[in-house]
This record gives C-alpha cells, sequence and structure tokens, in this order.
C-alpha cells in the first residue's frame, strides 16, 4: 500500500513541474487552465500547512503537563495563549476585530519586537568581544562593516563628507560583485535542487528515503 | 591594572548598559541631524508622484511586529502619498498572517474610509497564504484565486476590480516586508509579466536587492528606518522614522568605538582569542 | 483604563524579555511561551480563514452551480488533511502526496522565476562595457566570486588564486550585510523604546532594574 | 506567460538543465565521478571534535529550524542532515557525546533514523539514548533557541555545529557558543545569518560551501556529479560576462541583447 503512495508522489513530483515549467514559455488556453488550478489548490494545502505547527507544539505541551515536568506551568501558560487567541479570533470572525486587535497589540507586538530587537544587544557585545582583525578576511569584514555604519547613519556625513562617500564605494562594489554572484549562485543552485528533488535523487524533503 | 587588563575584559553589562543610554538620551533630547534621502527612496517617490488617474496601485505587505518598527513607517508613508493622488486605485494584499492587522490600522490611521470609498478607490484582499503560489496565483488572475476581500465582500461586487485581472493590469507593485515575498513578487510579476516592482525593506533585505536595483529589475527600495524617514521628509509628514534617526547616529557610533576597542585589545594583548 | 493596561502591560513585556540580556530566568520564560502561544494560535485562526474563504467556498459554490473545476477544491483540502499524517508512523507515506504537490508546485515555481530573475537579469546586469577603471573592477570582481563558488578539484586549481579574491569580495560583501543588519536591529529597538518611553511607562524601568540588581545581590550572597 | 527573455529563458533553462541531468547521469552510472575539493570547513569539523573528545566534553549540532520542504531552505536541510550524518559517526568514533537540537518534528525522524545508523556503523549502538541524544525542542524559533541554549550552557559543550536554514535566531545561537567557549563551525545560504557566523564562528561555510561539503561527504555519486553540473553553469555565467563586457567595450551588445530576447 505505501509503495503506491510512493510511486504517486514521485509522479505528482515529476507532472507538476512539467506542467507549470511548459506554461512558463507555452501560450496555450488549457495547460494555463491546469496551471491556475495547480497553482491554486497548491495555496489550500499552504493554508492547511499553517496548523502544523500548532499541532506538534500541542502535543509537546500537553504531554508536558500530562507528565508534570518542571517547566509545565510554561506549557499550561502556552497553550493558554494559544487558545485564548483561536478562541478570540473564531468567535470574533476577524483577526482585525477590536478585541482582537486589543488582545494583539498587548501581547505579540511588544513581545515580538523585543525578542527581534535584543540581537541589536547581542551584536553589540559581539562587536568588541569577538569582531577582530584576525586575518585579512575578517579585517576586510570589518573595515567595510565601519564605513557602512558611516554611511547608514547619517552622523557620517556630519563627521566628514569623505566617510559616506568612501561607504558608498564599498556598498556599490559589494552590490556589484559579491551579491551579484551569490544571486547568480543561488538561481543555478535552486535549479540544481529542484532537478534533484524532482528526478527523485533527493528524498529528504519528502521524509527521508524510508 | 593595566590598560590591556582592562581592555580585556568582557564588559557585557557595562556595554549594554551603554547601547541603551546611546537610544534612550537622543530620543528624549533630539540633536536634529539632518536625513539624507537616498536616490533608491527618491525614484519611488517620483514614480507614485507621477502616477495618473486609473492606475492600480499594488502594495504588498508582510509587516509583523517583528518588522514593524522598520517597515510599517514606509508602509503608511507610501499609503499616505498613493491616497494624496487623484483617481488612483489602490490594492492591498498581505504576504504574512499579521499583515492584514497592520494594513488595517494603516487604513484607520490614514481615515481611509473618510477620504475614499471602498471597493471603488481601494481595496483590502487580505492575507493569502501559500508563499509563491499565493502572488503567482494573484498575478494570475485574481478572479480564479480569491472569492471574498479581507472583510468577506465578494470580489465581484467591488467595482474597482472589474478590469482588473491580473500582474498586467497592476502599474506598480510596492511589497513591504523583511521575507521571501518580495523575490516571489520579482520572479511571478516582474519576471512574468514586466510589472514595475519597489520594495520596502528592513535593512538586512538590502543588500541584495541592490543588486537588482542596478541590475534595472527594480525601480527603487525604502531601506528601513532610514528610508522611511527620507520618505517621510518628501512628503512632508515627520513621523517616527525621523524622530529615531538620531538616536540610530548615536548608537552606530557606539557600535564603531567597541568594534575599535575591542581590536585594541585584541593587538596590544597578543593577539590572544 | 484600558490604554492604560494597555501601555504597561506592553512595556512589563518588552522589559520582562530584556531581562534575558541579565540572564536566562522565569520572566524571559514567560514572555518567550506567551509570543509562542499567541503567534500559533495567530496561525490556526488566520488557516481556518483561509481554508473557508479560498477551498470551502468554492466547493460550495460548485456544488450549487454543478461547476467541476469548483468542486474539485476538495482534492486540495484532503491533501490538506493528509498533511498532518506525517506524525503518524503507519500513514506517513500518504502526506507525501500533499508534500509533493506543494513541494513541486513551490520549487518550480521558484526555479523558473530565478533563472530569469537571478541568473539572466544578473548576467545581463553584469554586463558593462569596460571603459574605465571602476567597471573593470566590478567585472573582474564578479567573475573571481563565482569562481569562488567552484568545487571541482581540477577547475578549482586550475584557476589559481582567483576563488580567493573572490573570497575577500565576499567578506566585504558580507561586511555590508553586518552594516545593515546593525541597523535594522536598532531600529527595532527604537520602536520598543517608542513605546517604554513615554510616562508613566517609564516608571516600569526603575522597578525592572531594581528586580535585576536585588537578583544579582542575593545570587552573590548564595556564592559565599 | 513569459513576455520579454522568453528565448533566452528556454535556451538557458535546457541548456543548464541538460548539463547538470548530464553530469548527475554520468556520475549515477559510475561512467564519470567528479572529485569535489575538500573544504577547509571539513576540516575544521575534525579539528572541533578532536578538541571536544580532548576535554571530554560533549559537542552540539543544530541542522535548522526550516522544515524539510521549505522551498527555500530545503537544499540547506538536506546537506545539514548529510553533514550530520558524517558528524555523528566522527563523534562515535572519537567518543565524544552527541546532542542534536531539532526544532521540527518532521525533521526529527529523519535525523534520529541518521544518527542512529552512524551509531550502529561504528559498533556502538548501545551508546545512542532515545530523545536524549537527539532532542526535540520546538518548531517556534525563539523557542528552539533558548532550548537550544540552555543546553549548550548546561552540557557546557566544547563544539557547536550550526547548519541548515537558521533566521534571526542564529545570532543568539552563535554568539551564546561564543561566550561559552565552544568552537563553532556554521554553515548556511541565507545571506543575511552569514555575518553574523562569521563574526562569531571560529569557521563558516558560505552559502553553497555547504552543498559541496555535504557531496563531498556523501556516499552518493550523483551528490558530487549535480555540484560539477553547477561548476560547468557558473563557468558558462562567468564566460558569458566576460564575453558580454569585452564585446561591450567595442560597441556590440550581442550578449546583452541575447539575454533580453
Amino acid at each position: 500500500m505505501s509503495q503506491i503512495f510512493k510511486k504517486t508522489a514521485s509522479a505528482v513530483l515529476l507532472i507538476v513541474a512539467v506542467v507549470l515549467t511548459c506554461d512558463y514559455f507555452i501560450k496555450d488556453a488549457t495547460l494555463r487552465a491546469v496551471a491556475n488550478d495547480m497553482n491554486n489548490w497548491a495555496v489550500v494545502i499552504g493554508a492547511f500547512a499553517l496548523g502544523l505547527g500548532a499541532y506538534s507544539l500541542t502535543v509537546r505541551h500537553t504531554r508536558a503537563i500530562y507528565q508534570k515536568r518542571t517547566t509545565w506551568p510554561y506549557s499550561a501558560l502556552l497553550l493558554g495563549t494559544m487558545i485564548v487567541f483561536i478562541g478570540l479570533g473564531l468567535f470574533t470572525g476577524s483577526v482585525s476585530s477590536p478585541q482582537y486587535n486589543w488582545i494583539y497589540t498587548l501581547i505579540v507586538q511588544p513581545l515580538s519586537s523585543a525578542l527581534y530587537g535584543m540581537n541589536a544587544f547581542f551584536i553589540a557585545s559581539a562587536s568588541y568581544r569577538a569582531f577582530r582583525a584576525r586575518s585579512i578576511e575578517s579585517g576586510l569584514l570589518l573595515v567595510a562593516a565601519i564605513f557602512l555604519m558611516l554611511l547608514n547613519a547619517p552622523i557620517g556625513g556630519v563627521i566628514h563628507p569623505i566617510l559616506p562617500q568612501i561607504g558608498k564605494m564599498i556598498w556599490d562594489l559589494s552590490g556589484a560583485t559579491g551579491m551579484r554572484a551569490i544571486l547568480i549562485g543561488i538561481g543555478i543552485g535552486t535549479l540544481a535542487i529542484g532537478l534533484r528533488i524532482i528526478i527523485g535523487q533527493e528524498k529528504t524533503p519528502l521524509g527521508g528515503a524510508d | 591594572m593595566t590598560v590591556t587588563e582592562m581592555l580585556g575584559r568582557n564588559y557585557k553589562e557595562i556595554i549594554y548598559l551603554a547601547l541603551f543610554a546611546s537610544l534612550v538620551v537622543p530620543m528624549i533630547r533630539p540633536i536634529g541631524l539632518p536625513v539624507p534621502i537616498d536616490k533608491t527612496t527618491a525614484d519611488i517617490y517620483n514614480r507614485v508622484d507621477a502616477l495618473q488617474p486609473g492606475d492600480v496601485v499594488v502594495l504588498g505587505s508582510n509587516i509583523g511586529a517583528a518588522i514593524y518598527a522598520e517597515v510599517y513607517p514606509q508602509y503608511i508613508a507610501i499609503m499616505e502619498h498613493v491616497f494624496r493622488k487623484e483617481g488612483v486605485r489602490l490594492i492591498l494584499v498581505d504576504h504574512g498572517t499579521e499583515a492584514p492587522i497592520f494594513a488595517e490600522r494603516a487604513l484607520t490611521e490614514l481615515n481611509a474610509a473618510g477620504r475614499k470609498t471602498y471597493g471603488v478607490d481601494y481595496v483590502h484582499l487580505g492575507y493569502i497564504a501559500g508563499d509563491e503560489a499565493a502572488i503567482s496565483g494573484l498575478c494570475r488572475d485574481l478572479h480564479a484565486l480569491l472569492q471574498v476581500d479581507y472583510s468577506g465582500n465578494s470580489i465581484s461586487s467591488l467595482s474597482m476590480l472589474d478590469d482588473i485581472n491580473g500582474a498586467q493590469d497592476f502599474t506598480i507593485v510596492i511589497d513591504f516586508t523583511a521575507s521571501a515575498d518580495s523575490q516571489f513578487w520579482l520572479n511571478q510579476a516582474y519576471a512574468t509579466y514586466g510589472t514595475a516592482i519597489a520594495f520596502g525593506l528592513t535593512a538586512v533585505k538590502v543588500p541584495d536587492a541592490y543588486a537588482y536595483y542596478t541590475a534595472g529589475q527594480i525601480f527603487g527600495i525604502v531601506e528601513s528606518l532610514k528610508g522611511a524617514a527620507g520618505y517621510e521628509i518628501l512628503i512632508g509628514r515627520p513621523g517616527i522614522a525621523a524622530k529615531g534617526m538620531d538616536a540610530q547616529s548615536i548608537a552606530h557610533l557606539l557600535y564603531i568605538v567597541l568594534m575599535i576597542l575591542g581590536n585594541l585589545a585584541y593587538f596590544m594583548g597578543g593577539k590572544k582569542k | 483604563m484600558t490604554d492604560l493596561i494597555m501601555a504597561l502591560g506592553s512595556t512589563a513585556l518588552i522589559l520582562m524579555i530584556y531581562t534575558i540580556l541579565y540572564r536566562e530566568n522565569p520572566a524571559f520564560r514567560i514572555g518567550e511561551h506567551l509570543m509562542v502561544g499567541a503567534t500559533v494560535g495567530h496561525a490556526v485562526v488566520l488557516a481556518v480563514f483561509q481554508i473557508r474563504d479560498l477551498a470551502f467556498l468554492k466547493v460550495q459554490q460548485g456544488m450549487n452551480t454543478g461547476n467541476l473545476g469548483q468542486m474539485a477544491y476538495v482534492v486540495p483540502i484532503l491533501l490538506g488533511v493528509a498533511l498532518y499524517l506525517q506524525f503518524s508512523k503507519a500513514y506517513r507515506h500518504i502526506a507525501r502526496v500533499a508534500i509533493a504537490f506543494m513541494l513541486s508546485v513551490g520549487i518550480t515555481l521558484s526555479a523558473r522565476g530565478l533563472i530569469s530573475v537571478n541568473v539572466i537579469g544578473q548576467i545581463k546586469g553584469a554586463i558593462v562595457p569596460l571603459n574605465n577603471v571602476q567597471n573593470i573592477v566590478y567585472t573582474v570582481g564578479v567573475v573571481c566570486v563565482l569562481l569562488y563558488f567552484v568545487y571541482e578539484e581540477r577547475l578549482s586549481k586550475a584557476v589559481g588564486p582567483v576563488p580567493k579574491v573572490g573570497r575577500w569580495l565576499l567578506m566585504v560583501t558580507m561586511g555590508a550585510y553586518f552594516a545593515n543588519s546593525i541597523m535594522g536591529r536598532l531600529s527595532i529597538v527604537i520602536g520598543t523604546l517608542d513605546t517604554i518611553l513615554p510616562a508613566p511607562n517609564l516608571y516600569l524601568i526603575p522597578v525592572a532594574l531594581l528586580i535585576l540588581i536585588a537578583d544579582a545581590w542575593t545570587r552573590s550572597k548564595k556564592k559565599e | 506567460m513569459l513576455n520579454q527573455g522568453i528565448v533566452s529563458w528556454v535556451i538557458i533553462t535546457f541548456l543548464f538543465s541538460g548539463i547538470m541531468l548530464g553530469v548527475l547521469y554520468l556520475s549515477s552510472t559510475h561512467k564519470y565521478i567528479p572529485k569535489i575539493r575538500e573544504h577547509p570547513g571539513i576540516q575544521a569539523i575534525k579539528e572541533a571534535l578532536g578538541r571536544a573528545t580532548e576535554m571530554g566534553k560533549p559537542v552540539a549540532y543544530s541542522p535548522g529550524t526550516s522544515t524539510l520542504y521549505d522551498t527555500k531552505y530545503a537544499g540547506d536541510t538536506a546537506a545539514a542532515l548529510t553533514i550530520l550524518g558524517y558528524t555523528a559517526r566522527q563523534a562515535v568514533k572519537m567518543g565524544s557525546k552527541l546532542i542534536v537540537g531539532i526544532a521540527q518534528p518532521t525533521v526529527l525522524p529523519v535525523a534520529e533514523e541518521i544518527v542512529r545508523q552512524a551509531y550502529r556503523a561504528e559498533n556502538k549502538p548501545e551508546e545512542y539514548i532515545e530523545e536524549e541524544t537527539v532532542q526535540f525542542y520546538s518548531p517556534n524559533q525563539w523557542g528552539f533557541a533558548t532550548s537550544y541554549i540552555g543546553m549548550m550552557h548546561r552540557e557546557k559543550v566544547a563544539a557547536n555545529f550550526i547548519f541548515g536554514g537558521h533566521a534571526a535566531e542564529a545570532m543568539v545561537i552563535a554568539e551564546s557558543g561564543a561566550t561559552i567557549g565552544a568552537m563553532q563551525v556554521a554553515g548556511s545560504t541565507n545571506v543575511y545569518q552569514l555575518p553574523y557566523y562569521l563574526v562569531s564562528c571560529d569557521y563558516t561555510l558560505i552559502g553553497e560551501d555547504e552543498f559541496a561539503a555535504a557531496a563531498y561527504l556523501s556516499d552518493n555519486p550523483t551528490h558530487k556529479g549535480i555540484i560539477f553540473g553547477q561548476d560547468i553553469t557558473k563557468l558558462i555565467s562567468a564566460a558569458l560576462i566576460i564575453l558580454g563586457a569585452i564585446l561591450a567595450t567595442f560597441g556590440n551588445n550581442v550578449v546583452k541583447t541575447f539575454l533580453s530576447t
């Protein structure tokens, strides 16, 4: 039985890829309609995928509570918050209803921005502790970073107008060389991994070789 | 204690407090350093300013609480600019689960309902799951993808969408994000239909976007709080972005000083780790 | 009143997260778990609305009008449900079909667009007449970096020191990312300060500091 | 439907795919298996493991917070799991304790199988401890990061390996690892996180270095084949740029025109 599903999965990979590729350069109404539907179907499956995280977190934290692990109060808090958000969202029928908006602005907005913002502090301590010119390579990184910071902050130009100009030169250089090559590499790399997945050489994304 | 020893210590707490102070003090007592306006920002301003009645602007957004501080000021500044252009139609679409909340917030803040008519001048399509497939679906045929808009109105009841099918009908698209959806717009709208695209981005996302800009694939970038501050000045509506720029400057200086001190410690301390 | 709760509540939550800078502690853990629960719950709410709007409405309409294309949206609904079989050892293989569908659409859309935008577009962008120093540097530079990403043994030996120069240029590029990420993270902190700094929220800062100092003091006592 | 650049798109896509599939075919039938250069990052992994063994401390490994089938980082996760297989075997061989932190529930069974396999291959299956060697944390990036950092502190790890798709939590993990003095090797194709790795880690595999390292370590010859295929396409791209630039210098824009048709 499992063989049938595996074969179907391989067939689906190949067929979808061929249809969507052809759709890109062949003008044909039927092909286009099929491609449109495939596209929209994937959107629907993607919506279901949004709930996967909720499912695994629920399982994990319910187990933590059930087994009375030391962290169980946190687990209870997490599940409770989740239930409140789901309940309120579904009950008010919209995520921009005043009630939902209120709780979102109260909880998610401050926590989320503080969590991301705390990186600024970590970078500051790393700047002092780790950011050292140990080699030509790290020296280049360091010098480039300093000039670019003087370009980014208005104060660079206030200290001396030449500083942002040097920064701009480095910025243009990195955009025209490093960035450009990285982008080309990403394009080629995506094509390569796509080909490997579609012809079935790369099995990990589907959940391993079993 | 020798100088070398002093520099060799790990002043974690002091660094954190110094950073905090370098941000707080200029926020309370602004210095008023001039904000330079980037060419990438000015390009978007000029393009929006040149819009004609009947043109269609799509503002994509993946704004969430995490990037709110960087990107929301850009979003609201450009939305304000679009609203000032008579007869230009605006479509809002969201690529992140949190984005609809911020789209609605911006509409309220700008009093969109009082200035314009919903369904005639602007629509909010809401969040569409499915990453690249969602944007691809929108570019192909939005009537086939969507049944209802964000508030549950049937798409066919929104008169401004009658002659808008997909990317070939969008005059410009500006996507506000820190995620991959900017790339999706480039792949699906620009590469496939030649639609003019620009981005409002977090600072981290800008370097690779700049390579697209210099290659002529996108017509502009609003870069983080700096770009937002520039745009606010261009439309004469200074807000939070302009207010935060002094704090940026002082904190940047602090980082540079830290790096220099750290390297001094390294070279004076015999290059040990 | 609700405004005051909102203002003080948000400030307290921000400060709770920032306590991690001192050390790992229950206040940070509470903040973190609240945040995870809230974002995941939020995603579920949107998933439900999405599935209703993008699939169920279409199936319903299809049933009414007899449109087969719309009725076929039952298939992605079933595939979406099948995604959850990933967690079952016995039925994991069924989920493979759904993953295969999603993955294939995603990677094909991505690859076909990237060939146009990243490969062709960027090669086109890199072609400049070699009539000034800057253009020559750019052209040589981009080729050097490209050759850094060549891995076959003989090929990479044949190009000599070129990849080394490529790696240096990559370091300069990474410097650009680093500088920009500093600007980005600072903007976020500035955003949180906009919440913290107006009174009365401001008064929570000394309270938080006092708690931290008290904790540090008791801990140093314990050590003695 | 593609409007401009359709001809060049078809030519480039089919040429590049053809080259990659051709080399892949040659390598899968063992007609030609390209040699991939050993990346210094692999030496760094060995060095870090050796150091951990000497100190008698455990090593930590994260294969990223991305799902297996994320369009953008599917390749990263796959490469990270291949490198995990190698690292696990080396760790078992040298006798240091390995701890793998997992973020995505779907990655968990795959990683478990890979690590179990490594213990079996080194004839020490009894040293693999369920839910201990491979630990599941949280699919949320911050939940994962705090658990992972907690683990590094508790176990006082001497080496830390960060691969796969990581987002903003990368900085926090790398910086914490550096603070506790672990030797760190990291790799990612997520350019936004690379500067942090370069600053905080002892060795960083930049972008596709990660794929090449995985191919170098993999037993699967097609892995090496596709890397060689990519090398050829990169050389073609470089050649197009040089040719186009030289021709453009003399006022001939044929390459650019070709790419626009």
